[in-house]
């Protein structure tokens, strides 16, 4: 019987709406998946692609960024530059031996917090599905971190 | 490559700082699933941790006494705390942190409740997921620095949208405390839902005596600019200065000549009224130029062009201009204007909307013509409405029978979950009134019968001793298919007696549908124009249930009455007030102190590549030619942090959150 | 000329008999070309669904099965059937330990299931995809005159309205007003005629369809039209019965919509079958001096 | 003078495994959230002869009331209409549950004498299993013989009808494959016994 493998994954949240959406799962006593682990920003715009390689590197196995649906953004339109930059990256991320499914973007507002545990929850078992990133490949992120 | 020199690990136990790490069991909200003891020591072999302590309720005095105590004694320089959501509780432990000596960024917090005991069951797991966040957050702390909260000053005026009780009420508690305030109404008049009424619950007392005083008060106000038939289309700035945007639609009457004196409407050549009125709900007629009720506020008449021949075919005689020659009040040509304003605070009195009955098609509304809405039964009712308060129904006989149905639109996962909270109240207010003018037998038909207001329980005891008929089952559909002599030519009502434990079949003569409350069906337009965030259900989102009611998640915009969520005319009353508190808390005070998680630019790094300018939604950086670097203007900078992203020389850096000490923390949760 | 799967249920080859003739022929009349699933088998049926819902699953799975193989829309002109397939793949979809025994069963019969059959009601199909227009453009024998009470029944809008509204349907309505007819305001239209109950409570049954035509007479039905072979059956089988047990009962021609519609487009009796009525058609039909070809 | 008979309840009237197994059928999911609002019942064509109402089943079956709820005629009653199951304010489908208390009343021999149903069910089986299509005539001859033959004769003016007009057929309808059919039936009955 061999323990089934449980990711790591890191969450960088908007202040404005996911980490609220979390909040909210919080008080409805939602039950979801513990291997998320939220760093809050302002903005799903302050998301640095470096900061995700950075979290590749030192072992997330998944990078989940959560910001506010397009047109509801508290600054305006980060969630757009978040867009574009996650985009970009994606293409970027096989030459670092990194398969494009472990990073996801979602938008998710302050009042879904149905929707932030379910997926968190389908995330967690796709990154489960996909397996520990490959050892060889962090190191390749480091490079560019 | 920027910090493959400086790896965050090794800076942040160089042994300048000197944390205190406490633990808040939150009663056992926290403790009951997280091992706040296994936390407490683990963290007290993390590099840099001086004091580590677990409490019951850290934001309790006691609490706060804890780490203002260890700064002194233990010269603590880093403070972290896991508990509640920074949104809760941030500022109680930042003012701590001050309290103690400490700047209060030198502090920051873990949520280990919303995010993790509230979340998770498997105390292993949830414990495991706790540690790795809160050494993420010591090895962030380090890189904090002292920082000043930037103070904002207020502007003086109010907005409030939407002119119904809520707005009125708001708008009078603060004009009389010498506020200005622009009070903008979507509609011809204020007054809102409130003036439709014909009795208010449980005090029965006529909803026009009330409010109609009010309403001439708001429109006599010094302090009060109103403008009616009118939109906010656009809203900049934040808290203390919003610059709005408020568009003003043609009446196509000169609202200051206009004495509403109605000769115009006498005047105009329909004899008689003939298009549906929008206040009676289409069950009474008006004029192409009308006012719509009689104690509309402000009493200027306005014309429609929809129904008006002058703008159907430019061809009428004009007897209303004729009318109005004096004065010339009137105008075909009245234009739309846009008005700006610039105000400090801001409270949404938008309301709600009923919901529409045609969406459950058993219950026959819009197929059966005696199938009423409460709100239509209310103008029916009321003594200033079309029927001048004679119920009848549509072929003018009065109604014999009654059935009252609760709960249409709520309590139902295929239309509106949510309990509607009013209609119980005001469903046994109009089966009293009904009751009381036609003397007919009135059947209600509920799930459950909720009256926890004051006096609302004794009022529910009145209308069993008054003789109405309760049947606890919620109705199944209304119908003209009679299966009996007596059902014939009624609407019969099909209803399981849950309290019997058998089906029944009621005939009535008239069928008054309670409908329930929602969010209006631009409410997301609104939400959007003042970026604030609605609940699921539509409504809009307070900032915190219980400790932060009438505040949204934008500083300076407050919420008043039904657009925040079903309520009743008294807490709808109470939560203005409220809001109105707040504003004026914010203008007396004079200024705001707001985050200072604005960005800046290191010049020596800056390679003035104009990257981070382009991405700057507030126009808060500019080049500078001469230095050949961006320069950031701090006061025009929200703190989003865009341009610190997307720097590719690090050049740009946010307060509180700059990349060392997301770096940090990064690396914390995963280590 | 589009072309259907078409899936008749053991009832179209029984008491529905008229059902598939009238069907067939508006269909040839329509230019629709309908392929009959090869080696169908019977669809589970709701009354067995009752009792044995896992076998009920797995039976209406083989036709599904079958159907997969021909990328053609499959029609079930059954309202029964058409339940049973429809709630098969939904609940195949829904529920995965019934994913697990349904696909295991098919396995051992030699088949796969991927759940990718378009299940669709003749109603739904001249309606939507042959369209009002195009069948009013062939109607030459328009039915004026002719009262018809509509009515849809329970199961091809319960619980799966997929082309038409839960509680109050009108495809059928505008193909009765397009034939011509004057179509009866029927507020019982989609009530459970009791058919699954009259083989095994028939008091109870014939209660139900008692209801449905005192209704549609009271309301000056000439005729009732149904979209479905069990309630054609319930409603015109027992009216004798019910003649001698309701003193107030007026007997009812009970026609498939698809017979109306054959009648309007001037389709000869026979390939009707008008014929295998109980309740004879004929007498009212002459009386609005309609005849059939 | 009729019987006295006691109607209250002792906490050791539950069948708590009963109550348990309810939540868990297929439809039921929802069962524990339903507000007694009697929609199902008020809904139903048939609850009009009902002894307990769908509601009251719903309610008597989640509280673990097996006698009352197996032994309720109103299980029988329901003609798959649908109607509860589209109207449920908290989306219960309610006909599912029917289903699931028939099938645990027959397992219990739980039904009531008169019926025929589980006569029907093997009927149909049988024709089924053999052929793969049902022969209404035949299966309805059947029943009526395994029953009783006085509703039979009661019907003989409608079989005689439907000889006349040619719905009444006895010629088999049979597909090919019926060994195929065999062994999915098959599968289905050992899939039930790994089950259970």
């Amino acid at each position: 019987m061999n323990k089934r493998f449980d990711p790591s994954i890191v969450g960088f949240f908007c202040n404005w709406c996911t980490y609220l959406a979390a909040d909210l799962a919080g008080t409805s006593r939602m039950k979801y998946a513990p291997n998320v682990r939220v760093v809050r920003t302002m903005c799903s715009g302050r998301v640095d692609p470096q900061m995700i390689l950075w979290a590749f590197r030192h072992g997330a196995d998944g990078v989940l960024i959560g910001g506010c649906h397009p047109g509801d953004c508290h600054y305006q339109e980060g969630n757009y530059k978040a867009l574009r930059r996650i985009t970009l990256l994606r293409t970027m991320l096989p030459q670092f031996g990194i398969e494009p499914e472990r990073l996801r973007l979602e938008w998710i507002s302050a009042s879904e917090g149905e929707r932030l545990r379910d997926v968190v929850n389908e995330f967690t078992e796709q990154i489960r599905r996909l397996g520990p990133l490959r050892k060889e490949a962090a190191p390749k992120a480091a490079m560019a971190a | 490559m920027r910090l493959e020199s400086e790896n965050p690990l090794t800076l942040s136990n160089n042994g300048s700082s000197r944390i205190g790490f406490y633990v808040c069991h939150c009663g056992t909200n926290i403790a009951g699933v997280v091992d706040v003891q296994a936390l407490a020591e683990y963290a007290a072999k993390l590099p840099g941790v001086v004091v580590s302590r677990e409490y019951k309720y850290m934001c309790s005095d006691p609490g706060q006494e804890l780490i203002q105590q260890d700064i002194k004694g233990n010269r603590l320089n880093r403070i972290v705390v896991a508990s509640c959501s920074p949104h809760l509780h941030e500022q109680t432990f930042r003012t701590a942190t001050a309290k103690g000596g400490l700047n209060p960024f030198y502090f920051h917090m873990v949520n280990i409740r919303e995010h993790v005991s509230w979340v998770h069951e498997d105390r292993t797991r949830a414990t495991q997921k706790a540690k790795a966040l809160v050494r993420a957050a010591i090895q962030r702390v380090s890189f904090h620095k002292p920082l000043e909260r930037k103070r904002v000053p207020i502007h003086p005026d109010v907005l409030i949208l939407g002119g119904g009780i809520a707005g009125i009420h708001a708008a009078l508690t603060m004009a009389d405390a010498g506020k200005h305030v622009y009070l903008v109404e979507r509609d011809p008049t204020i007054g809102g839902h409130m003036a439709k009424f014909d009795k208010t619950f449980p005090t029965l007392d006529c909803a026009a005596c009330i409010l109609t005083p009010k309403m001439s008060m708001v429109r006599a106000h010094p302090n009060i600019t109103l403008w009616t038939y009118s939109e906010v289309t656009h809203v900049e700035g934040y808290v203390g200065n919003f610059k709005v945007k408020v568009k003003r639609k043609p009446r196509y009457i000169h609202e200051e000549l206009c004495t509403g004196c109605l000769a115009c409407v006498d005047a105009c050549v329909y004899k008689d009224a003939r298009y549906p009125d929008e206040f009676n709900l289409g069950l009474g007629k008006r004029k192409p130029i009308y006012i719509p009720f009689a104690q509309a506020t402000p009493l200027v008449v306005l014309i429609d062009p929809e129904t008006c021949i002058q703008f159907k075919s430019g061809k009428c005689k004009k007897t209303c201009v004729e009318a109005c020659a004096e004065r010339r009040a009137i105008d075909f040509e009245q234009r739309e204007e846009t008005k700006e304003i610039e105000v400090g605070t801001i409270i949404l009195s938008t309301g709600f909307q009923v919901f529409d009955a045609k969406r459950i098609p058993n219950y026959g509304y819009g197929i059966y013509p005696n199938v009423y809405t409460a709100l239509e039964i209310e103008r029916l009712i009321n003594a200033s409405g079309p029927t001048a308060g004679e119920v009848v129904l549509r072929d003018g006989r009065k109604p014999q029978t009654v059935g009252i149905i609760h709960c249409v639109g709520s309590r139902d996962e295929n239309t509106n979950r949510w309990c509607s909270r009013v209609c119980c109240m005001y469903s046994l207010k109009l089966a009293h009134l009904l009751k009381e003018h036609t003397g007919a037998e009135v059947y209600n038909f509920y799930i459950d019968i909720r009256t926890p207001g004051k006096g609302f329980e004794e009022f529910y005891d009145r209308l069993l001793k008054e003789g109405v008929h309760f049947i606890r089952g919620r109705v199944a559909e209304v119908t003209d298919w009679a299966m009996t002599p007596d059902e014939e030519g009624k609407l019969v009502i099909r209803a399981e007696d849950t309290l019997a434990g058998f089906v029944r079949r009621v005939p009535v003569d008239l069928v008054v549908l309670s409908v329930g409350l929602e969010g209006h069906a631009d409410a997301e337009d609104v939400r959007r124009t003042f970026n604030i965030t609605c609940s699921t259900e539509g409504f809009f989102l307070e900032r915190h249930p219980k400790l932060a009611p009438v505040d949204t998640f934008t500083d300076g915009i407050f919420l008043a009455g039904c657009c925040q969520g079903p309520k009743d005319i008294p807490d709808t009353v109470a939560q203005a007030g409220a809001a109105a508190a707040q504003c004026m808390a914010l203008i007396d005070r004079g200024y705001m102190e707001i985050e200072p998680n604005t960005a800046w630019i290191e010049e020596e790094l800056c390679s003035g590549c104009h990257v981070c300018i382009a991405m700057c939604p507030y126009t808060a950086i500019h080049f500078d030619a001469q230095k050949k670097v961006a320069v950031l203007n701090e006061a025009l900078c929200k703190g989003c942090g865009t341009c610190v992203a997307a720097c590719p020389s690090g050049a740009a850096q946010q307060n509180l959150f700059r990349d060392e000490q997301l770096f940090a923390e990064v690396e914390g949760v995963l280590v | 000329m589009t072309t259907y799967s078409y899936y008749p249920g053991c009832s179209l080859k029984g008491t529905g008999k008229a059902y598939e003739e009238s069907l067939l022929a508006v269909c040839g009349a329509l230019g629709v070309e309908l392929k009959e699933l090869e080696d169908w088998n019977c669809c589970g049926a709701t009354a067995y669904m009752a009792v044995e819902e896992l076998s009920a699953f797995a039976l209406a799975g083989r036709n599904l099965a079958l159907a997969e193989q021909d990328p053609v829309d499959l029609l079930a002109p059954c309202s029964a059937c058409y339940l049973v397939l429809n709630k098969t793949q939904r609940y195949v979809a829904e529920y995965p330990e019934i994913r697990q025994k349904v696909e295991q069963a098919l396995k051992a019969a030699g088949l796969t299931y991927r759940g990718t059959a378009k299940i669709r009601h003749p109603l739904d199909v001249l309606v939507n995809d042959i369209g009002l227009k195009a069948i009013s453009g062939k109607i030459t024998k328009p039915l004026r005159g002719l009262r018809v009470v509509p009515y849809y029944g329970c199961q091809i809008v319960r619980p799966y309205a997929t082309f038409d509204s839960q509680t109050h349907p009108v495809a059928m309505d505008q193909l009765l007003k397009a034939t011509g007819a004057e179509v009866v305001k029927y507020p019982l239209k989609t009530r459970c005629c009791g058919g699954s109950q009259t083989g095994t409570l028939p008091e109870v049954g014939l209660r139900l369809a008692y209801i449905l035509l005192k209704e549609a007479h009271k309301r000056g039905g000439d005729v009732l039209a149904t979209v479905c072979p069990l309630c054609q059956f319930n409603l015109e089988g027992y009216q004798d019965k019910l003649a001698s047990e309701y003193d107030d009962f007026v007997p009812m021609p009970v026609l498939y919509f698809t017979q109306l519609l054959g009648l309007a487009l001037g389709l000869p009796a026979k390939q009707l079958g008008l014929r295998r009525s109980l309740v004879p058609s004929e007498p009212i039909l002459a009386r609005r001096n309609l005849h059939a070809a | 003078m009729t019987a006295i008979k006691q109607m209250m309840k002792y906490e050791a009237d539950r069948d708590k495994e009963f109550a348990h197994w309810v939540t868990g059928v297929v439809g039921a999911e929802k069962i524990r959230q339903c507000i007694q609002c009697g929609m199902c019942s008020a809904t139903c064509p048939l609850s009009i002869y009902m002894d307990y109402t769908p509601r009251r089943l719903i309610h008597l079956a989640r509280e673990g009331f097996k006698q009352e709820v197996l032994g309720s005629f109103a299980i029988w009653l329901c003609a798959s209409c649908y109607s509860c199951t589209v109207e449920c304010p908290k989306q219960i489908k309610v006909t599912d549950v029917m289903y699931a208390l028939k099938r645990r009343a027959i397992q219990e021999g739980a039904y009531p004498k008169r019926l025929p149903i589980p006569v029907l069910a093997r009927e149909f089986y049988k024709m089924v299993r053999g052929h793969g299509r049902i022969t209404e005539g035949r299966l309805v001859f059947n029943l009526f013989l395994k029953t009783n033959l006085l509703k039979m004769l009661g019907m003989t003016r409608l079989g005689l009808g439907l000889l006349r007009t040619g719905r009444f057929s006895f010629f088999k309808e049979s597909i090919k494959h019926r060994k195929e059919l065999g062994a999915l039936l098959d599968a289905v009955k050992s899939s039930k016994e790994v089950a259970a």
